[in-house]
């Protein structure tokens, strides 16, 4: 889970480490009184879920009362698209009013678990303020990596490397080593995957201060994180995927018109791939678990014919301890209180396949049946090639 | 052989007396798997499906020289149960539990690294060495002994594949669900080795996924280390960048991690990919025929 | 180093443990007043640094003014020996005074860092009340030891295996597992050698209270460890052990009457047994160190001199990167410092042994030159069979 | 052949420039002792004694190729020391430091056997290979090469003892002192294997104290395990119970870690204990007579 930079922010502060004075405004009013309280310049930032809202135009220093004003307007309620918001983009509702700075210098650092390695990875570079793939691919020697063992947890040689790496000296190194020792702890015991300091800059007058801030948290672990799980605003998410989550459904909406519904998250991957190689293009992921029942898949249904994209919907189930007359059942009986308006192709497979799809063969619905996956594959080729 | 498992496996099973404890259970010991012991904490006595419950696993083990757990503990306290597996001397944890903590998995792995003990999963379907014994929640009955090992990060994707090799009479050695997670304790290649030692696996199917470079460090270990015929799949081409597809490990994260350079990867290190899961089954009966024959 | 009963107490009830009220007293009119303000019963208890102080006659239970006053006139001044204090015994200068509680059941409980398993260890025991010791020897399978990895840390599972094994249930199973884990943190965080709980009381109302507690903390990590150092209470230990103490001497005082000073700690223990084989008794254990100049050499033979049991000296001395030579002058230029008024052995050998030994028979001192082990430890017999 | 160190072996001293470290490292450097570099956090660039010291110890594995190092560090940042050379591959770590805190050392250990690096120490002389090479604070002339294998708890005892083999004309394969801590890296069992293994090596000496049971559990294992003479001796026939002897782990405590007990297993396990340290060379003269005649 993303959390916004003020969010990010307000975390960072509570733990020590240090960030510019700042504050959330909502209207163009409220912008500019946060900007002649903390002073100018001051930096008027989009608080959107995205990365590079620099280059979007989400971001803008202001020197005056009237820069404050324009800039506000110019953001706040703007539809910001970057690489990675995808076509639709995000509007823009809240932004970050911040002390603007002098610096000297911008370094870049992370500290995150790392999947491949299974340590605690600390990565810091001279060249901050690029993001980190610029930085491998312009500079990549600019750029350590220091593994901390979970277990053993931070040690003072692993800050040293890090600070050694900067190129740090005298005050600052000590300074930047008790940030790193910060930040390391507070990752570990707020359950973060992401803390992203980009850009860390050192100010003329010899201090560390952080200019923007990334942090995600572990979605699995917000039961003992409530203090971060308070935070979720899913204002910018996709409104189906916000409607699919309150279901506690795994929905990710996509650019194509088949609607799939699957049980089990490979398998619904390969069901995309399916669609794809058939022609046709996936309009959804939908993983419906492996205890789905007639309510979940319902739901599924719900959640896939609100997209008005979508001209044909593809379920696809293996039965295993599931059995599929019990998923045939289901699907049915969702089939029916729904009130199904495009055509659906159902391809069953697993234990008591048989009586699953006598059941769907015998409901009376418009329920194309698959003999196996080729055949859905064929069967969905068809309803994309209709106009 | 069968890999990580056989007849000998002594099985215990923790979270015994929860609702998927209690279900799977059942299931295992109607596939003939030796569960021996259960754990529920404050249950000692009771018997769960005629198992008798202790209240720690170093009790299950003195008692009934269990050495293999498979949990069903929720995720909040799933950690813990792997390290008291490990620590009462259990040789291979298979932890079905989803949405484990990723600090936690950070550390679980760290501590068995330490310790003798094999973790699979978690959130993986566990393990099965079909016609000798099931360990985790696949259906029993779509698997069939035979020459092939089968090793996935999915659950359903790999009933599927093993539902097409049963069809065209390719039988099974053992199937892994290594899990869907970010950081899992069984890899790839752990399987792939294992399988390339095993006397009666003769080909081995790889089911992959975008994220990670899982399957990229296993196909350099195939190219290098494995003689038996491997043939790939990878699940997630048309999965958008950015986003995690169901499994918590399953993300393309700065363009790395994407089905096309995954399966680009393994066709370099002459593994047989696969990218039609329709046809997979009759892909692998034309790439094991030479190796399965007589 | 080991704390004070009401020191530990102090400790662990600032860490959450559940410990009796209570109060230190020096007087019989305080112990009596802290009485009254307590609440009768009470108990009275010797603060010495021994264990076996109730069987001593050290720990008095009172009900009334009377006896409290009974109790402090006999235990206050006291001189307490016990099978730990030697010999000599220790006066008895402070006692606790504490709240009496009725209770159903005493536990055992302790947590130390253990040497051979290179863990942190816990020790339970439903048969509270008697030391470790006993209980192995009488009920070895009421003792449960469970092995905490160091890196790992407690886990839950270690806190049930040990409440399992005291057969505790309910709420009083929820409140030790509480109670251990909070030992186990500060056994870490404050580096202790040991946290003994004995007997860990289970009141009537199903409450668990520590009656008795023994902590021990590393003197190594002392220097980490301020408001522990400042626990440090000297008054108990022997006098001559103190001064050694005082001037970094590692001086441990023995019944014998042959005083030795020799480097390192190995060879001192060795010198010890030579002296003993010899057929004399060592005075005392003194380690002056591999650095040893002059200075720490005429302090040990003030402490070895103060000994008035003390008929002659082995001084033993292997030269290594700190030449004979050098040693040979410290040792004279001591001597006469000092004023010497027993025989004094000296046995040298290593780097420069030749020019150590020239300076010694050139000092004019009466210094015995010892030719090797074997001579030293026939002069050393000569000097101990003189009336 | 010498056991741990060689003539491959390459030297980084931490806390080069400090006062103990700088002058043992001339002392090493007299004795032969290739150390290629040294390690003081903010004086890289520098020389300490002609050799180049680096900010981190990875550096000065990246730039010299140094597998071994030799630690000064004080008590206080000990630990984190023996850290940084296991995390830059450093396979053996040679720590003099004594006064480590006891919960550092459990971690040290804890993390160590985790990695691929050996700690010999805390609070130890070193390791030395006559005539080949010398890591520690021991003085080098007492020791001569040859067939006998010494291990030691202690520090000026274990030149004694070194002192006297090498006057009956018994040289030594190496002698290791491997600490009078409670927590150590290496065991006596560690070295009494290797030393069972040194073609080089025809007998052993092993000096222990009061406190602990590594003694015990070394002389079980030279019964099971080792076919060359061992000599043992044990310091502290003499002190009381409850004390501790100058070293942190020599302490009799609960009536276990005698030097009675000790000598008994030790006797008890085919071991030669002398009890007169006077006498000990001679003693070895005649225990190793035959095994290192021709």
């Amino acid at each position: 889970m993303k959390l916004h930079e003020y969010q990010a922010k307000d975390l960072l502060r509570a733990a020590g480490l240090p960030v510019p004075g700042g504050r959330v405004a909502e209207t163009v009013d409220e912008t500019v009184a946060a900007a002649e309280a903390l002073g100018y310049p001051a930096a008027v930032k989009a608080q959107v879920h995205a990365g590079g809202r620099g280059k979007a135009g989400g971001i803008r220093l202001v020197r005056d009362r009237a820069e404050a004003r324009e800039a506000a307007k110019a953001i706040l309620g703007m539809t910001l698209k970057t690489a990675q918001t995808g076509g639709r983009g995000i509007v823009v509702k809240k932004v970050l009013v911040e002390q603007g700075r002098d610096n000297t210098g911008e370094l870049y650092l992370s500290v995150l678990p790392d999947r491949q390695t299974g340590t605690l990875m600390i990565i810091a570079s001279r060249s901050g303020g690029m993001n980190i793939e610029e930085m491998a691919a312009t500079d990549p020697d600019a750029i350590v990596r220091v593994r901390v063992d979970p277990l053993l947890g931070v040690q003072p040689h692993h800050l040293r490397r890090a600070a050694f790496a900067l190129e740090l000296r005298g005050p600052l190194f000590k300074e930047f080593c008790a940030l790193l020792r910060q930040l390391c702890t507070l990752v570990c015991a707020k359950d973060l995957v992401l803390a992203e300091i980009n850009p860390l800059a050192v100010t003329g007058d010899e201090q560390l201060v952080i200019l923007d801030a990334k942090v995600e948290v572990d979605a699995n672990a917000l039961f003992r994180q409530p203090d971060l799980a308070a935070l979720y605003d899913p204002s910018g998410d996709d409104p189906l995927e916000a409607e699919a989550a309150r279901h506690n459904l795994n929905y990710i909406r996509l650019d194509g018109t088949i609607g799939n519904m699957v049980n089990g998250a490979g398998l619904a991957m390969a069901t995309m791939d399916l669609i794809k190689q058939a022609g046709a293009s996936p309009a959804n992921f939908l993983d419906v678990g492996g205890g789905a029942d007639a309510q979940m898949i319902e739901n599924g249904f719900r959640i896939i014919l609100s997209d008005p994209a979508v001209k044909g919907i593809l379920i696809n189930i293996f039965g295993g301890i599931l059995r599929c007359d019990t998923l045939a059942t289901g699907v049915t009986e969702a089939a029916r209180a729904v009130g199904l308006n495009v055509p659906v192709v159902v391809r069953m497979e697993g234990t008591n396949v048989e009586a699953g799809r006598r059941i769907l063969a015998e409901s009376g619905l418009d329920l194309i049946n698959a003999a196996d996956l080729a055949d859905a594959a064929e069967k969905i080729a068809r309803i994309a090639g209709q106009p | 052989m069968s890999i990580f498992v056989n007849e000998q496996t002594r099985i215990v099973v923790q979270g015994i007396t929860g609702r998927e404890g209690s279900f799977h259970t059942r299931q295992c010991l109607e596939y003939g798997s030796k569960i021996v012991a259960g754990v529920t904490p404050g249950k000692e006595g009771q018997k769960a499906g005629g198992v008798p419950v202790f209240n720690t696993v170093a009790r299950a083990v003195a008692e009934t020289g269990a050495n293999t757990s498979l949990i069903f503990v929720p995720p909040a306290f799933a950690a813990d149960a792997i390290f008291e597996a490990a620590d009462a001397g259990i040789s291979l944890a298979v932890c079905i539990t989803e949405g484990i903590p990723f600090h936690d998995m950070l550390r679980v792995r760290g501590y068995l690294k330490k310790t003798g003990c094999r973790l699979i999963g978690p959130n993986c379907p566990g393990i099965i060495a079909p016609g000798l014994c099931k360990i985790g929640i696949m259906p029993g009955p779509i698997h069939a002994p035979g020459p092939i090992g089968v090793v996935s990060r999915s659950g359903t994707l790999t009933y599927e594949v093993v539902h097409q090799l049963t069809g065209v009479g390719l039988g099974q050695s053992t199937c892994i669900g290594i899990g869907g997670d970010p950081v899992i304790g069984t890899s790839f290649i752990d399987c792939l080795d294992a399988f390339n030692r095993d006397e009666q696996t003769r080909g081995i199917v790889m089911v992959g996924e975008i994220g990670g470079n899982a399957e990229e460090e296993a196909a350099a270990f195939v190219r290098e280390q494995v003689d038996k015929p491997v043939v790939g799949f990878i699940a997630g081409l048309t999965a958008p960048p950015g986003r995690r597809m169901g499994h918590a490990g399953a993300i393309i994260s700065g363009g790395s991690g994407t089905a096309a350079a995954k399966i680009k990867t393994m066709r370099d290190n002459n593994i047989h990919v696969c990218e039609d899961l329709g046809s997979l089954g009759d892909f692998c009966a034309r790439v094991f025929a030479g190796a399965t024959a007589g």
